[in-house]
């Protein structure tokens, strides 16, 4: 009796992992085709959907032209995690990686090893470092972001009063780019009435950011904005707004995804919030990708190429390799864009 | 008489090996029946098999002459009135009295399904009582003696108000009043009809109280004879087999220099004012109920607890002992009185658990060498002729007696000076028992000093050459051997001098 | 025995100096935020402590009963993960749901992965440390698979769901009511009802306990049932309180749970614990965090403290075991020597 | 007299040593089934080149496994192993951005590690600690110590010279790391399997109060081993920072798990007393290369998550199933 329980146990068992598998390998074979490069696309970590409306725009550039392509990543987030999928991904001989990074230095080794080994890296979202890349795609200045989300804030709270910011992980490249940006925008006399009271990490996880938000509010109850770095902080600090009903004394806005977004837009908790267009993101990544393969593409500075289709960025979807901010070599997706209740309906229909 | 339990053939085996073969057994109405046998002849698996822990292989029980019956847990036999006391006390520590003596038998409310704590410590309260004991019912087991555990053990058996009552070694670990007042509760049991089946290692017990016993050995039944018809030697040889003519055979050892002296030895609550001396050649006995101090005494002096007060002395110079590792560099070796948790490593070999106070005598050059190992060990296997299927047999699967030997072999191997055995023979069947006792002399022979500390007062008397009474942590008297008698030591031993 | 008369008063008397200690410890600490900054003692920052501290409560008492009979359940942050994401897909999928005909989906699941749990260890024999180190490795994957990484966000609750947490019954915020009413429910399940006992019994002496009769196999599984059920429980109205569910979500929560064991006073050796000090635990624990959130801590040393304050309450412990114990022993007799010096 | 518990453990102990024979046999067979597995799905990948390459992403967990092992068998868990790694990396970090030569960094690093292990074991013996609370309490500490000094930083641009040690782009044949994986394996198994305090620490493992009876520094050797086990912690943390060449906060996250099921999967005991390095070894291997195994096939991570689970579960269950059986043939022969 016992003794079958156990043996059924493991089968169950052995059969349930044995589906797991079956399962994991059927998703891997999306979008696979016979000919064409055999394209990996590494995001900064697995079930996050900023970074799964990015690989919409990939999926759709790798049908386009007729090229296979697949996504793996950390799913904890992780350095580590990262570099033992590049790694893997060295020995797979991919054509080409296009990745997110998790650590501009950290990743620069094994990208570098991958371009040794004869596959280009194309960086997109966060840069890995220069020499280990053939170009990034930069979804928007870290400049024009952080003074952008530098001023709507201000506008929110006209010129003057409290405001916390509310950021992602402590190590995020990003992040840290944009708020020295902010605070360099604040430098500006006109925001003499404006102070910056704190800046909080959430981890870029929902209930953290929730309960730092909540926190910020707490510890200065005369906080007029919370200004949200990350498309995680963002929502949990309109959420917790909202929850505690102070809509229109405490206005948030920051980076979000329009789907998340919309029903603070439309609550009033974040009227206005900003981003570039993910999809498109993905999409411009992935083409250069393949004209990288195609070595049509070699990054230099002035490089210039065409796209299928037009973007947000550039409607006559031509793009020019120009001069980073830290004096690498970029492409450029385009000015940040500003969501508000006029457009969200729309955008929040498609990402 | 009615037979309340009748046991026809059992056989019963663990993963190959037969522990019961065709043994019969009965049990009549109001009469004390003493089961008897070395250890590992299957007087445990017997038990357990009446009180349903084991199920037999084949064989019948039958109850009230009648019955046929078959128990698959122990709330089987405890439904049919069978109830046991188990040798080691198996209580729950953070329970309290009550609970411990009704655990899985509460009575509960019929709706609510609460518990009824009044009522539950009402009726211990009564059991308690009826024992003409003082405590209370609420109190925690953990801050019992030992003693009073095994009380505690005895009440929940009472619980049960059991037809059969089951009593595997209760008196292995308590004072002679204890089992006396023990004994007084079996024989009231007994007068209202109650069947007892009690288990033993001391002989004089089973004359004492039994009125039938049975002997079994090596899983084989042997006989049931009346307690009046027969005498110890009897027993004695039903159960080993061979007749022991001599039980303590005290060889005369001249007495050389004071090694060991201890002088004031304090620790607050365990012992006071603790002095004596022990010469080469010299067996100390150490007298005094459980719980006197005898052992705290002995773990003061090995380095498992710290003294408070007083000194130790070794060949005349002061030693401080921090680490029973100083103890046994100074040429000090303690024997346990419980092996299995003090003793030895149970599920490794012979050869591992007898070379451990001398492992590095086995290494050269960092590695341990099988063969020396060997050497060393084979040397004591041989000398304590200690039965087993190889050097490489696991300690655990050895018989109590054997396990002994290895864990006196350890002792031994360690070559210590003055060599402290607490209570060397406890639960160990009568065959082993005799082997120790040689062992000891032979030890006194050969110029060690050695402490004996034993319940058993006859054992005392016949092995030491010195008698110390400890009692309530004080040395209460100290007998030349030809001062002793079993009077004397009891009395001091229970606090009672006649000075 | 002259010994026994005084031992339980030293017993119940240290028994008390624990849970006295936590609550102590509570008081102080309280009142020194308090004063760091008056905005502790607000009614608002109540609410979200306490909030965020009920459901500590009730997980960290499931645990309880775990480590009570010995064991340890280190996979209910999984599990309240698990519960919570599958939760918000189904609500997502049908909004009309009712929010109660949810929870129940929440209790459904989590009773699920304790019944898993409870199989391996129970049936499988498996130790529950490592047992439960398992699960909690495949109950958080399972998570990411059902929300085929789409997070459950803010525009996925529904108003009732939201009103889980948010609500009032008869005036106090549903999350603590849940709290109170399962730590009223486990108080006399585990000290008034025969398989309560039982619990402890096992977990106090597991031979003694099968000499009486107590199925090892029923007490395992009950508890890791109920463990698992409580953080079925906790998911959705963890869901609830913050509008989201996610791939991280509740990670590594079990370290909190067992800390407030841990500091509630039970014993990892099994046997010994009580309602009270878990929830005196959990509210130090939640105190500790909100606290160090109000006196403007920087977030990096929250870490090192939380770590330091656990430290800290098992030294308590151990020290106070050992003065007992010497106690015990000292009083076991007295000498006409000492008596008169 | 056996009490049954007693008598239980007879049959246990007679599974188990014939069981353990065979448990580094299952194993084998196991891993030789994972490569045959990786050699069919991939075989232009399955070149020994590669799976020594493969080893690095591993090799920080094993080495790590080796110590706990040893720990685990003589009756503690030290769970803050990971958080160590990741204090001595950044301290390591630290201290050579704040001027100390590369060489004294990294010593002083390790040190860092010996302390931290040091402090549990002291904790732990001294004052009579179940260790898994200790080193609960630890974990924090130690993983806070690394974000009170950097903080949201990292200590980047670390010289590429200190990269090879991490083998991400030395080009010899054979990482470093593993090499250090087997240097280590060796020393571990002879301290176990042959030397005198490998025979202590079986000792400890199976009863603690007979070994101290016999004279054995119980508390002496648990913390040795503690301390042993973070100083190799610290060494795993720095060859993970030389990996990723930038010191930071967060590294080994979770790798304490990872730690865990290594070793219990290489059939050693969580109660004490039981195991081999041999085991441990083999089990450092095959979950390493289910893991690359599983990558490779591009299957998800949180199934490759799931899939580790279930491997351990099955490889626990094994025992208990066996000896269902075994009993069960054995009572039809009566």
């Amino acid at each position: 009796m016992d003794k079958k329980i156990g043996i059924l146990l493991i089968l169950v068992l052995i059969a349930g992992v044995g589906l797991l598998f079956a399962g994991g390998a059927g998703e891997a074979e999306g979008g696979a085709e016979a000919e064409g490069y055999t394209l990996a696309w590494v995001p900064k970590g697995l079930g996050h959907p900023y970074f799964d409306s990015c690989y919409d725009g990939a999926k759709e550039a790798a049908a386009e032209y007729g090229d296979e392509i697949f996504e793996v990543g950390p799913d904890d987030w992780s350095v580590e995690g990262q570099i033992s999928v590049v790694e893997s991904l060295i020995d797979q001989k991919v054509d080409c990686i296009g990745i997110a990074a998790n650590d501009m230095d950290a990743l620069a080794p094994v990208c570098k090893k991958a371009m040794e080994a004869g596959i280009p890296v194309v960086g997109w979202d966060a840069a890995v470092a220069p020499d280990a890349r053939v170009t990034f795609v930069n979804q928007a200045s870290f400049e024009g972001l952080g003074r952008g989300m530098a001023q709507a804030m201000a506008e929110l709270v006209d010129y003057e009063g409290q405001i916390g910011i509310l950021s992602a992980t402590p190590q995020a490249p990003n992040q840290r780019k944009w708020l020295a940006w902010v605070k360099e925008e604040y430098t500006d006399p006109k925001y003499k009435d404006m102070e910056i009271v704190d800046v909080v990490y959430g981890d870029d996880m929902s209930e953290k950011s929730y309960d730092k938000a909540l926190g910020l509010m707490k510890a200065y109850p005369d906080l007029k904005g919370i200004l949200g770095l990350s498309a995680v902080a963002t929502p949990a600090a309109a959420a917790a707004v909202t929850d505690k009903g102070m809509i229109g004394k405490v206005l948030v806005t920051g980076m979000g995804i329009p789907s998340t977004m919309k029903n603070y837009v439309l609550e009033g908790s974040c009227p206005k919030f900003l981003l570039w267009n993910t999809i498109d993101l993905g999409y411009v990544a992935t083409s250069i990708m393949h004209k990288v393969c195609e070595g049509e593409f070699e990054g230099n500075l002035g490089d210039e190429i065409k796209l299928g289709r037009a973007t947000l960025g550039e409607p006559d979807s031509v793009y020019e390799v120009i001069e980073g901010e830290d004096g690498d070599t970029i492409v450029l997706l385009g000015p940040p864009m500003a969501f508000d209740e006029s457009n969200i309906e729309k955008w929040a229909a498609i990402f | 008489m009615k037979r309340l339990l009748e046991l026809n053939n059992i056989t019963k085996s663990f993963t190959g090996t037969k522990a019961l073969s065709n043994v019969s057994f009965n049990l009549k109405q109001g009469e004390i029946h003493a089961l008897l046998g070395e250890n590992g002849a299957g007087k445990s698996t017997l038990i357990k098999i009446i009180t349903g822990i084991h199920q037999p292989d084949e064989g019948e029980m039958i109850l009230n002459g009648v019955e046929k019956v078959k128990f698959n847990t122990t709330n089987d036999s405890y439904d049919h009135g069978i109830a046991a006391i188990y040798q080691d006390a198996s209580v729950f520590e953070n329970l309290s009295i009550a609970e411990n003596i009704f655990m899985g038998h509460q009575r509960v409310n019929k709706i609510t399904r609460n518990i009824k704590w009044k009522d539950l410590y009402s009726r211990a309260e009564e059991l308690i009582e009826s024992l003409e004991v003082k405590i209370k019912p609420t109190t925690l087991v953990k801050n019992l003696s030992i003693a009073e555990k095994q009380l505690v053990e005895i009440v929940k058996a009472l619980s049960a108000n059991a037809k059969i009552l089951i009593m595997d070694e209760p008196t292995s670990s308590l004072t002679k009043e204890e089992i006396d007042h023990l004994f007084k509760i079996a024989k009231k049991l007994k007068s209202e009809g109650t069947g007892i089946i009690f288990i033993s290692h001391r002989l004089e017990e089973v004359f004492e109280i039994a009125d039938r016993v049975t002997v079994i050995r090596d899983g084989q039944f042997i006989g049931t004879e009346n307690v009046t018809d027969i005498d110890t030697n009897k027993l004695v040889q039903m159960m080993v087999g061979r007749s022991i003519d001599n039980f303590y055979p005290k060889s005369e050892v001249e007495i050389k220099e004071p090694i060991l002296a201890v002088e004031g030895l304090c620790r607050k609550g365990e012992f006071n004012n603790v002095s004596f001396q022990v010469h080469e050649g010299e067996i100390l006995g150490m007298s005094g109920l459980i719980g006197a101090g005898r052992t705290e005494i002995a773990c003061a002096i090995y380095g498992i607890t710290r003294p408070e007060g007083g000194k130790i002395l070794f060949n005349g110079k002061e030693i401080s002992i921090n680490h029973p590792a100083e103890a046994l560099e100074a040429g000090i070796a303690y024997l346990s009185e419980s092996r299995g948790e003090f003793g030895l490593v149970l599920p490794l070999d012979i050869m591992a658990n007898i070379t451990i106070p001398v492992l590095k005598e086995t290494v050269k050059a960092g590695f341990i060498r099988k063969n020396i190992e060997k050497k060393m060990t084979r040397e004591y296997v041989e000398l304590l002729d200690i039965r087993c299927s190889g050097m490489g047999q696991k300690v655990e699967s050895l018989s109590g007696g054997n396990q002994q030997k290895v864990a006196i072999a350890k002792i031994l191997i360690a070559r210590a000076k003055v060599i402290i055995l607490d209570e060397p023979t406890k639960g160990i069947d009568v065959g082993t028992k005799a082997a120790v006792h040689e062992l000891v002399n032979e030890l006194a022979k050969a110029g060690k000093a050695i402490i004996l500390i034993s319940s058993e007062i006859p054992e005392l008397i016949g092995m030491s050459d010195r008698i110390l009474v400890i009692h309530e942590g004080k040395i209460v008297r100290d007998l030349e051997r030809k001062n002793f008698t079993q009077e004397r030591i009891l009395s001091a031993a229970l606090g009672e001098l006649d000075s | 025995m002259p010994s026994i008369k005084n031992i339980p008063e030293v017993l119940t008397k240290t028994i008390k100096q624990r849970e006295f200690a936590v609550l102590l410890v509570n008081i102080i600490l309280i009142i020194i935020v308090g004063i760091r900054n008056p905005v502790f003692f607000t009614l608002e920052n109540w609410k979200d402590l306490l909030m965020y501290g009920s459901i500590l409560v009730f997980i960290s008492i499931g645990q309880m009963m775990t480590m009570v009979t010995g064991g340890i359940d280190l996979s209910v942050g999984s599990i309240l993960a698990f519960a919570g994401m599958s939760v918000g897909i189904i609500m997502r999928e049908n909004p009309s749901f009712h929010p109660l005909l949810l929870t129940f989906f929440g209790v459904l699941i989590g009773l699920g992965c304790g019944l898993f749990n409870g199989l391996l260890i129970g049936k499988g024999k498996i130790p529950p440390l490592i047992a439960t180190l398992a699960t909690l490795s495949i109950f958080r994957g399972m998570v990411v698979l059902v929300s085929r990484s789409r997070w459950i966000v803010y525009g996925d609750i529904t108003p009732g769901f939201k009103l889980i947490a948010r609500g009032n019954t008869l005036g106090i915020n549903n999350l603590m009511f849940a709290a109170l009413i399962i730590a009223v429910l486990s108080y006399y399940f585990l000290n008034h009802t025969m398989t309560g006992r039982e619990i402890y019994a096992y977990g106090d002496n597991k031979l003694a306990a099968k000499f009486v009769g107590i199925s090892r196999m029923r007490i395992e599984f009950i508890v890791y049932m109920i463990s698992g059920v409580l953080a079925g429980l906790g998911g959705v109205l963890w869901v609830s309180r913050v509008n989201t569910a996610q791939a991280s979500t509740a990670v590594g929560y079990e370290m909190q749970t067992v800390a407030a064991c841990v500091i509630g006073g039970v014993s990892i050796y099994g046997g010994v614990g009580s309602v009270i000090g878990v929830m005196l635990g959990a509210l130090l624990f939640s105190i500790i965090l909100n606290a160090l959130e109000l006196i403007g801590i920087v977030d990096f040393w929250k870490m090192s403290i939380q770590g330091l304050v656990i430290l800290l309450a098992v030294i308590f412990d151990a020290i106070i075991a050992h003065r007992t114990k010497e106690q015990i022993r000292k009083q076991r007799r007295t000498f006409d020597a000492e008596s008169n010096s | 007299m056996p009490n049954p518990i007693a008598e239980n453990k007879m049959i246990d102990s007679k599974n188990k040593t014939s069981f353990f024979m065979r448990w580094e046999f299952i194993l084998i067979v196991l891993l030789v089934l994972i490569l045959a597995f990786i050699a069919i799905l991939t075989p232009d990948i399955f070149t020994l080149r590669n799976l020594l390459d493969a080893t690095i992403t591993f090799t920080e967990k094993s080495i790590l496994a080796l110590p706990m092992a040893l720990l685990i068998i003589s009756g503690v868990i030290d769970i803050s192993v990971a958080s160590i790694s990741a204090m001595a990396g950044v301290l390591m970090g630290v201290f050579f951005k704040s001027g100390v030569d590369l060489g004294t960094a990294v010593v002083l690093g390790l040190l860092v590690g010996v302390a931290a292990g040091f402090f549990n074991g002291v904790v732990i013996t001294k004052l009579k600690i179940p260790s898994i609370v200790v080193t609960l309490a630890t974990m924090l500490i130690y993983r806070g110590v690394g974000y009170i000094l950097l903080g949201d930083n990292a200590v980047r641009n670390l010289p590429e010279s200190f990269g090879v040690l991490g083998g991400a782009y030395g080009n010899l044949f054979i990482p470093i790391q593993a090499i250090i994986f087997f240097v280590f394996t060796v020393i571990f198994g002879i301290i176990l399997q042959l030397s005198s305090f490998g025979r202590k620490i079986y000792i400890i493992g199976n009863n603690e109060h007979a070994a101290l009876y016999s004279g054995l520094h119980v508390d002496r050797i648990r913390i040795i081993l503690t301390t042993v086990t973070g100083f190799v912690a610290a060494l795993s943390g720095i060859l993970l920072t030389s990996r990723i060449g930038s010191a930071r906060p967060d590294i080994a996250n979770g790798n304490e798990m990872m730690v865990i099921t290594i070793v219990l999967l290489g059939g050693v005991s969580i109660y004490g007393g039981k195991g081999t390095i041999p085991g441990v070894f083999l089990s450092c291997l095959i979950l390493g290369y289910i893991h690359y195994g599983l990558v490779l096939l591009r299957i998800q991570e949180q199934v490759i998550r799931i899939a580790t689970g279930g491997l351990l579960i099955i490889a626990l269950l094994i025992p208990t199933v066996v000896e269902k059986i075994r009993s069960l043939r054995k009572i039809q022969y009566e």
